[in-house]
């Protein structure tokens, strides 16, 4: 089973939890990406993310899809949040449930790994003097 | 052909708006449209890279584009 | 910052979250065993999990201190539950929280990995026609 | 001296009881320890493994027991 999402509203880590769980599964991973209040030694005000939001659904699914390929998984979750963020909030949860931890583990860092890589969704840094969109420039 | 190109992240910024109207030939490539569009926006070659999407999928050089396709700029993601 | 727990009630996974959350961090790796309603292909009906309770603490709190040791991680949490548990009850949560996700997903399944192997808990299955000690026997 | 041994998963089945109160010479040695425990229950013998602990930590073979120490078997363990 998969649930992708993308939304505006916080994500809700025990909510993506409860779906994960299953009496047929023994290990559940679960990151949980969160805004740091620096980068690079420079204090983060905010971040706001941008979804090409069609593309990035369709990015999100292959990504699932791929960890029931490669891994012997029984749920995946990934939940993206767009918009204003502040520091603590959190952007992405993903989570895995498999009979045996592993999977789950491998799984799970696949997904977030290859999100990073391949999900069009834009990330832009505000700080005090400024603001960068992430990646953009060499 | 006249085809529209959605932007995000910074795109919308060096394309001072959301998406950009580009004149290409019939049978245009999404090579053809990348020359286009960084003759029209010198600064996506500042860019540490970008790719370009056609129906929400990674499009490569060769694929033929038709007016009716939705496209779209991807400068490099941060997402996570 | 070390977390450790033991305890007959239930394990709460949205409190282990909220306390390795931190605003200096950008990545959490969360682990969360369950009971599985089958191991090799026999259903179970219930757990037992017994601990050497002043033993298994200091082996957790070691455990944590070695992540500290080996990654760049800043909250560590390690609870384990006792007692008799059903089919998808959480036995334990892992919870670590870094400022890059790398790390924490290191650290998380080297503590899992390593508890099963130090931590003196003993786990007792439960079937339709008897109950066996996990692991007693060759 | 005496020893008490604390006993837990399926090491108290064969104690049959939380502990076990075992004869040893002064200046006995964990190894010591492990071969008697072994005499008086032979079905130690039949596990996987087992470890001693002494005053919450594994012991090595060598290691010298003291009558007050807190002395516990560790059968194979399951955690997690």
């Amino acid at each position: 089973m998969i649930e992708i999402k993308i939304s505006e509203k916080p994500l809700q880590t025990s909510t993506c939890i409860e779906w994960v769980m299953s009496p047929a599964c023994g290990g559940i991973d679960v990151f949980i990406g969160t805004v740091r209040n620096a980068t690079k030694g420079k204090q983060v005000l905010r971040l706001e993310f941008e979804a090409y939001e069609a593309m990035a659904l369709k990015e999100m699914q292959k990504l699932a899809e791929q960890a029931f390929e490669k891994w012997d998984v029984q749920k995946v979750l990934i939940h993206h949040r767009t918009g204003v963020l502040q520091v603590g909030e959190v952007p992405v949860i993903i989570a895995v449930a498999a009979a045996h931890r592993a999977a789950a583990f491998d799984a799970c860092r696949y997904i977030i790994d290859t999100l990073k890589e391949t999900v069009p969704i834009w990330k832009r840094e505000f700080f005090e003097d400024g603001d960068v969109w992430v990646a953009a420039h060499p | 052909m006249k085809v529209n190109v959605l932007a995000f992240g910074i795109a919308k910024e060096i394309f001072n708006g959301s998406s950009a109207e580009i004149d290409l030939n019939e049978e245009a490539t999404v090579s053809d449209l990348r020359t286009a569009l960084e003759e029209k926006y010198p600064r996506l070659k500042q860019l540490a890279s970008f790719m370009l999407a056609v129906n929400n999928e990674y499009a490569e050089g060769n694929d033929i584009l038709q007016q009716r396709d939705e496209i779209a700029i991807i400068p490099p993601v941060s997402g996570g």
